[in-house]
C-alpha cells in the first residue's frame, strides 16, 4: 500500500509494528499537544493565583475561617481528577438550572470544563503545599517584621509569602509534572488533547502500541523539559540555602 | 439523600473492585519498589541502569498512557511469550492488567521512597550490624529494613493516597470499578451528577480512613524517636 | 481452545437497546440475547466480556476474547484487521435534532453545527468523510455519553443507528425534545451490509461456526423471538 | 528639656495564670543606655517586648517620646491596642535587635536593611540604598552586603541585624541579649559595635548578661527579679554597693 | 602460655592515594588493656577498624586468638577476605563500641542487646534474655531496658552499647573514642564501667583522648603519628619519660 493510501485508510493491515499511521497523523498529535499545553499552562497559572488566598485562609487560626478552604483542599486532594472532571462535565450538564444560567456557555464546552477541573484540582494541591510552607515560616522572622512596624498585609506580602514560595518550590515542581500527567484524562471528555489524539489514532487504525507510545514520548519530553526548568528555578531561588560558593 | 434508583449495591460492588485493585497493586508496588531501591543502591552497574530506566520512564509518562500501553501492549507481549512456550492463550483480564499497571507505575515511586528511606538509615547502625558478625543479608533484613520504615512512612502514605485515586483510571480500560459503574448507572438513569458525587464521597471515605490509619502507623513506628 | 467448546465474547454494554447494564450489574439487550442464542446453537460455553468500544478491536486482536458481538458494522476498513461473520441485523443510520431547531441535513444546513457520534464507529467515519469540513464533530467513548450531551444541549445533532437511537434515546423521557431528521443512510461504502460478528482473521473455523449458527437461529425461530422481544419490526433487514 | 525617650509606668503582664511582670516602671531619657539584668525567667525579655508591643501588657502605660500607646480592654477580657496604625508607627521608631538575629533568610543583607525603610517609611529606593550602605559601613559589613544570612557567621548576622535596626533611624533601640547566641570569639565584634553606638548618643535599652558592658557602657542599670525591679541606678552605685542580697548573689553567679 | 588475643603484623592501609597506616604491629595478650593515642587523623580509628575488617587492610596480617584472617588480592587489585564466613565469625568474637554508640534505633535497649546473640551466635531467646539482663546489671542499666535509644542520655546510650558488646562474650573488645561524644559530666559514667571491665581482666583495645584512663587503667600504651607507631610501652615508661618529641608535644596539648 502506498503511504498516502495508508493515511486515508481506516484500519491498517496486520503488520507487527507500524508507525505509518502515526506519521500520517502527526498534525493531529501536534494539535493535541498544543491543547494539552494550553490547558496545563492556564490551569497552573490560574490555580496558583487561586491557591494563594485559599492557603492564607487555610492557615488562619480561626476554625471558622479555615473550615471552608480546608474542605476545598480535602475534596480536591481526596478524589480522583477523573471523577472531578466527569462531575463538572456530565454532572453539571444534568441540571436545568445550570443549563439555563449565564454559566452555560462556559460549562457547555468540554474545553472549559476540563480547564475548570484542572484549575480547581491544582489549586487544591498547591494551596495545601503553600499552607505547609506558610506555617513553617520561622517565627522570629515574623516578629522581626512586626518590630519594624510592618502591617499584617505587608508582612504577608514581603516576608511570609516570598519565603513560603521558595520553600514550596520543589514540591510545586512535582505538582506541575503531576498536572501535566493528570491532564491526559481530558481526552476522556471529548477533548482532543495529546492523549485524545492517541485515542483517535488507536481507534481508527487499531494500533494501540504505536499510538500510545508516541503520546508517551511527547509527555516524556515535556516532563524532562519541566524538570530542567525547575532545576534552573531552584538554582536561582534557593541561593540563600546553598552552601556559599567560594 | 440521593435517589440512586437501586444502583447503590452496584456502585458498592464497584467500590469493592476499587479497593481490591488498590490493595493488590500496592502489594506489587511494594515488591517492585523494594527491588528497585535495592537495585539502585547496589554496586552492580547493570542493576542501577535498569532500575534508573524504570523509574525515570515511568515517572515521565502519564499513568493513563502507561495503562493503555501495558493493557494492550502487555497482552501482546504475553501472547507472544506464551505462544512460543506453547501454553496457548493466557488471559490478562482488565483486573490483572489494571492491577499490574498501577502496581508497576507505583513501584517506580515506591522505589524512590524506599531508596530515600534506606539512605536515611544511619550508617553507624549498619556498621554496628557488621561489627557484630551479622551477614549482609541479616544486616539488611534485621537492621536496615526495619529502621527504614519510619523514614519512608510519610512518603509511602502519600504514594498510597495517589495510588487510590489512580485506580479511577482503570475504568478507562474497562475494569468495572466504582467510577465505571457510576458512569454506567449515570448514563442509564441520565443522572450522572448524582452517581459521580456518590463516588467522590466514597473516595473521600477511603482516603479519610487511610489518613487515620497512616497517622496511627506513624505514631507506632516513631516510638523510638524523640519528638520536639 | 481450538475446538471452540469455550468461546469468549466481547460486548459493549452501553448501547441500548442492543446492550446495557442493569442495576444489579447484569448485561441485557439484543446483542446479549443473540450472543447467548448463538452459543447455545453452537453448543459452546460462552463467557461475555465487557469492553469499551474504543478498545474493542484491539482487545480482540490481543486475544482478550474470541469474538465481538456488539452491533459492529461490517466495513471494508475493519475487514483489514478482523474477519466478520454474515450480518445478524441491519438498520440504517440517521440524524436526530432538537425539536424546533429546524436544522436540515444538507451541506448548507449542517454548516457550523456540532454533531455528536460515538468514536470509531461507522457513523464517525461517515460524518468525517462526508461532512468533516462543514461540521464540528464531537466524538464520545459510548453512545450513552453522546445522549447525555444531547440532553444538555452541548450538541446540535446526533448521528447514530436509527434503531439504537429510537429505543435508547428518542423514546425515553430524556429524548422527548429530540426527533429524527433527514434520510436513512445505508451506503455500503461506510456502513457495510449490516452488523456482524467480528473475529480474528486466522480463526476461519470460528467464522464458519458462527455463520452456521446465525442461519440456524434464523431458521428455528429463536431469532424471531429475540427480535420480537425488543422491536416491533424486522431488524434483520433485507 | 526634651521629652523622655521611653517612659514605662507600673507595667503588669501575665501569661494566663503566670504573672511575669508585677509593676515595673522605667524612665529612659534621650542618650540613655539602660542595661536590664536579671536571671533567666525573671521577665527581662517580656519587659522589652511589652515596650514595642510584641506582647500586650496586662496593665500599665508605655509612652514613647511622650506619646501614650492607647490600649483598651475588650469585652472578652483581652487587652488590645486601640489603633493598630499607632502601634505600627511606634514600632517603626523603636527598633529591636533579637538574640536570634531573625534576619529574613530569603533576602540578602542589603535587601534586609532596605526592606523596612522602603516599605514602612516609604523612603525612595535609591535613598534607602544609600542609607543601607552607610549603616553597613557603620557596622563594618559593606563587603558582605550581597550575602544571604545563611552564609554569614553569627557575629556578622548580628551586626547585619543591628544595621537593619539602625537604618530605621529609630528613636530608641531595644536589644534582647544580642550576644548570647554567639560564640565567645564573636561576642567581641558585636559588643564593639554596640559600644560605638552608645558613644554616638543613641538611646538604647539592652537586656544583657555581659557585666562588662553593663558596667562600662551603660549609664543606667536595672535588675529584675521575679517580675519586680529589685534595684536600679547608675552602674557605679549599683555594682559597687549593691544593697540587694539577690543582686549580690546574681553578681557572684555571673562572675565566677 | 595462652595464645595472644590479637596480633597485628606490619599493617598498611591506603584510601586511594592517601596512605593512612604505614606498617603497624601490635601484640595484645589476654587481659591486656591497650590504649591507642594520637592526634586527630593519625589513623587510630582506621587501625581499630582494620582489626575487625570494617576496613580491609592493604597489606599486613591480623591474627585473632592465633587465627589468621585470610586475605587475597583480586585481579582488579582489590583486597578481599577469602572467606566471608570467617570474617563474620571473627567479628562475632571481637566486639566493637563506637564513638557514636550506633545503637539500633528501632529496637529497645533489651532488643539491641539480644539481637546479635540470638541471630549471630544462635543462642536460644530465653538464654539471651538472661544474658542481656546480666550485662545490663553489670553496666547499671536494668531499669532502662525497655527504653528506645533516643530516649536515653548519651552516657546511658554508651553504657547500653557496651552492654551490647559484652553480651557477645567477646574475646576482645575494641573501643573507638567511647567517651568523646559525651558531655563532660557523662564521661564519668562510661569511664567507670570501662575501668571495672579492665579490672575484671577483659582484653581491650581503647582509642581514647582520656589521658587519665590511659595512664591509670591500661597496661600498654601505643602512640600513633601519621600512620606510624611513634612510641609504645607500659604507661609508666611512656608517660614519665617520653622519648618522642612528638608525644611530648601531644601531651602538652592535651593536658593544657
Ligand atoms: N508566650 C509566653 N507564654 C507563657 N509564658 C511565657 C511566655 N513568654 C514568656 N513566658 C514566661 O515568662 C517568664 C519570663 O520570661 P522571659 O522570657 O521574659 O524571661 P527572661 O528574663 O528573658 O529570661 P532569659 O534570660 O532566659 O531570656 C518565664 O517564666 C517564661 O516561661
Ligand atoms: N573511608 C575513608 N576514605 C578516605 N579517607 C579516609 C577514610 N577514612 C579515614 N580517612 C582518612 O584517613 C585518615 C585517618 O583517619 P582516622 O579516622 O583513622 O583518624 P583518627 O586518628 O581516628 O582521627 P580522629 O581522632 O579524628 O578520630 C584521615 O586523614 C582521614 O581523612
Ligand atoms: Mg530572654
Ligand atoms: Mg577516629
Amino acid at each position: 500500500m502506498r503511504f498516502k493510501d495508508k493515511c486515508d485508510a481506516w484500519g491498517l493491515p496486520n503488520d507487527p509494528i507500524d508507525f505509518s499511521a502515526i506519521v500520517c497523523n502527526l498534525p493531529l498529535y501536534l494539535e493535541g499537544l498544543w491543547v494539552t499545553v494550553q490547558l496545563v499552562v492556564m490551569a497552573l497559572a490560574i490555580g496558583l493565583i487561586l491557591a494563594v488566598p485559599v492557603a492564607l485562609l487555610a492557615s488562619s487560626r480561626s476554625i471558622w475561617i479555615k473550615a471552608l478552604p480546608k474542605a476545598f483542599i480535602y475534596f480536591f486532594r481526596g478524589t480522583p481528577l477523573l471523577v472531578q472532571m466527569f462531575l463538572i462535565y456530565y454532572g453539571f450538564g444534568q441540571f436545568e438550572a445550570i443549563r439555563e444560567s449565564f454559566l452555560w456557555p462556559i460549562f457547555r464546552e468540554a474545553y472549559w470544563c476540563a480547564l475548570i477541573a484542572f484549575t480547581l484540582n491544582t489549586a487544591g494541591y498547591t494551596a495545601e503545599m503553600l499552607r505547609g510552607a506558610i506555617e513553617q515560616t520561622p517565627f522570629g522572622e515574623i516578629e522581626a517584621a512586626k518590630a519594624c512596624g510592618m502591617s499584617g498585609a505587608l508582612i504577608y506580602r514581603q516576608i511570609i509569602l516570598p519565603s513560603a514560595f521558595r520553600r514550596a518550590l520543589p514540591a510545586y515542581g512535582n505538582e506541575v509534572i503531576f498536572m501535566l500527567h493528570g491532564s491526559a484524562v481530558a481526552g476522556v471528555i471529548t477533548i482532543i488533547d495529546l492523549f485524545g489524539a492517541a485515542r483517535i489514532v488507536n481507534s481508527r487504525y487499531f494500533v494501540p502500541f504505536e499510538s500510545y507510545i508516541t503520546a508517551g514520548l511527547f509527555y516524556l519530553i515535556m516532563t524532562f523539559a519541566l524538570i530542567w526548568l525547575f532545576k534552573r528555578l531552584e538554582h536561582r531561588w534557593h541561593a540563600y540555602l546553598r552552601p556559599r560558593e567560594t | 439523600m440521593f435517589d440512586l434508583h437501586g444502583y447503590f449495591p452496584f456502585i458498592l460492588k464497584g467500590m469493592a473492585v476499587t479497593v481490591q485493585v488498590a490493595l493488590f497493586s500496592l502489594f506489587i508496588a511494594v515488591v517492585l519498589g523494594m527491588l528497585g531501591a535495592v537495585a539502585k543502591l547496589s554496586k552492580s552497574r547493570v542493576a542501577q541502569v535498569i532500575a534508573g530506566f524504570y523509574t525515570t520512564i515511568i515517572r515521565g509518562v502519564p499513568d493513563l498512557v502507561l495503562m493503555m500501553i501495558i493493557f494492550f501492549g502487555g497482552q501482546l507481549v504475553v501472547n507472544n511469550i506464551s505462544e512460543s512456550l506453547g501454553w496457548g492463550y493466557v488471559d490478562i483480564s482488565p483486573f490483572i492488567a489494571g492491577t499490574l499497571t498501577i502496581g508497576f507505575i507505583f513501584g517506580a515511586y515506591m522505589a524512590e521512597t524506599f531508596r530515600g528511606g534506606i539512605l536515611a538509615v544511619s550508617r553507624g547502625e549498619i556498621e554496628a550490624g557488621y561489627a557484630f558478625g551479622m551477614t549482609a543479608k541479616q544486616v539488611f533484613f534485621r537492621i536496615t529494613l526495619p529502621a527504614m520504615v519510619r523514614h519512608a512512612l510519610p512518603a509511602f502514605g502519600n504514594n498510597w493516597m495517589v495510588l487510590v485515586k489512580a485506580t479511577a483510571l482503570v475504568s478507562v480500560i474497562g475494569l468495572q470499578d466504582m467510577v465505571y459503574n457510576a458512569n454506567q448507572a449515570g448514563g442509564t438513569t441520565r443522572q450522572p451528577f448524582t452517581f459521580l458525587l456518590v463516588v467522590a464521597l466514597l473516595y473521600l471515605l477511603i482516603t479519610g480512613i487511610s489518613d487515620v490509619a497512616l497517622r496511627w502507623a506513624d505514631r507506632k513506628f516513631s516510638v523510638g524517636v524523640r519528638r520536639a | 481452545a481450538a475446538d471452540w467448546s469455550k468461546v469468549r465474547i466481547g460486548v459493549e454494554g452501553a448501547y441500548p437497546p442492543f446492550s446495557w447494564v442493569e442495576a444489579d450489574g447484569t448485561l441485557k439487550g439484543f446483542d446479549i440475547d443473540v450472543a447467548n442464542a448463538l452459543c447455545k446453537e453452537m453448543g459452546a460455553e460462552c463467557t461475555l466480556v465487557q469492553q469499551d468500544w474504543d478498545g474493542i478491536i484491539p482487545s480482540l486482536l490481543a486475544k482478550k476474547y474470541d469474538a465481538i458481538i456488539a452491533s459492529m458494522s461490517i466495513t471494508p476498513e475493519r475487514k483489514k484487521k478482523v474477519a466478520f461473520s454474515n450480518k445478524y441485523y441491519n438498520t440504517p443510520a440517521k440524524f436526530a435534532r432538537m425539536k424546533g431547531s429546524g436544522i436540515e441535513i444538507t451541506k448548507e444546513g449542517l454548516a457550523g453545527k456540532t454533531v455528536g457520534v460515538q468514536r470509531a464507529t461507522t457513523h464517525d467515519s461517515f460524518i468525517t468523510a462526508e461532512f468533516g469540513d462543514a461540521v464540528t464533530i464531537k466524538r464520545y467513548g459510548t453512545q450513552d455519553e453522546a445522549y447525555l450531551d444531547a440532553v444538555s444541549g452541548r450538541i446540535d445533532l446526533l448521528l447514530a443507528d436509527s434503531v439504537a437511537m429510537d429505543d435508547g434515546f428518542l423514546n425515553t423521557d430524556n429524548g422527548k425534545d429530540w426527533e429524527f431528521v433527514g434520510p436513512d443512510f445505508i451506503e455500503e461504502k461506510y456502513f457495510g451490509p449490516g452488523a456482524g460478528i467480528a473475529m480474528r482473521q486466522e480463526d476461519t473455523d470460528l467464522v464458519e461456526k458462527f455463520n452456521a449458527a446465525i442461519a440456524a437461529i434464523r431458521a428455528n425461530g429463536t431469532y424471531e423471538a429475540i427480535n420480537k422481544k425488543y422491536f416491533e419490526f424486522d431488524v434483520y433487514g433485507d | 528639656m526634651a521629652e523622655a525617650a521611653i517612659v514605662v509606668e507600673d507595667l503588669y503582664k501575665s501569661f494566663g495564670q503566670l504573672e511575669v511582670l508585677k509593676g515595673i516602671s522605667l524612665k529612659a531619657d534621650e542618650h540613655d543606655v539602660v542595661s536590664i539584668l536579671g536571671s533567666s525567667g525573671s521577665g527581662k525579655s517580656t519587659f522589652l517586648r511589652c515596650i514595642n508591643l510584641l506582647e500586650t501588657p496586662t496593665s500599665g502605660k508605655v509612652y514613647v517620646r511622650g506619646e501614650l500607646i492607647e490600649m483598651v480592654t475588650r469585652k472578652s477580657g483581652e487587652i488590645v491596642p486601640v489603633r493598630q496604625k499607632q502601634v505600627d508607627r511606634i514600632r517603626s521608631r523603636v527598633a529591636m535587635v533579637f538574640q536570634q538575629f531573625n534576619l529574613w533568610s530569603h533576602m540578602t543583607v542589603l535587601q534586609n536593611i532596605m526592606e523596612a525603610p522602603v516599605h514602612v517609611l516609604n523612603i525612595p529606593k535609591a535613598e534607602a540604598r544609600d542609607r543601607a550602605e552607610a549603616v553597613l559601613q557603620r557596622v563594618g559589613m559593606v563587603d558582605r552586603k550581597n550575602y544571604y544570612p545563611a552564609h554569614l557567621s553569627g557575629g556578622q548576622q548580628q551586626r547585619a541585624a543591628i544595621a537593619r535596626a539602625l537604618a530605621m533611624e529609630p528613636d530608641v533601640m531595644l536589644f534582647d541579649e544580642p550576644t548570647s547566641a554567639l560564640d565567645p570569639e564573636l561576642v567581641g565584634e558585636v559588643l564593639r559595635v554596640m559600644r560605638s553606638l552608645a558613644e554616638e548618643g543613641r538611646t538604647m535599652l539592652v537586656v544583657t548578661h555581659e557585666m562588662g558592658f553593663a558596667r562600662e557602657v551603660s549609664n543606667k542599670v536595672m535588675f529584675l527579679h521575679e517580675g519586680l525591679v529589685e534595684c536600679q541606678g547608675i552602674p557605679e552605685d549599683v555594682f559597687e554597693n549593691p544593697d540587694s542580697e539577690r543582686f549580690k548573689q546574681f553578681l557572684a553567679g555571673t562572675l565566677k
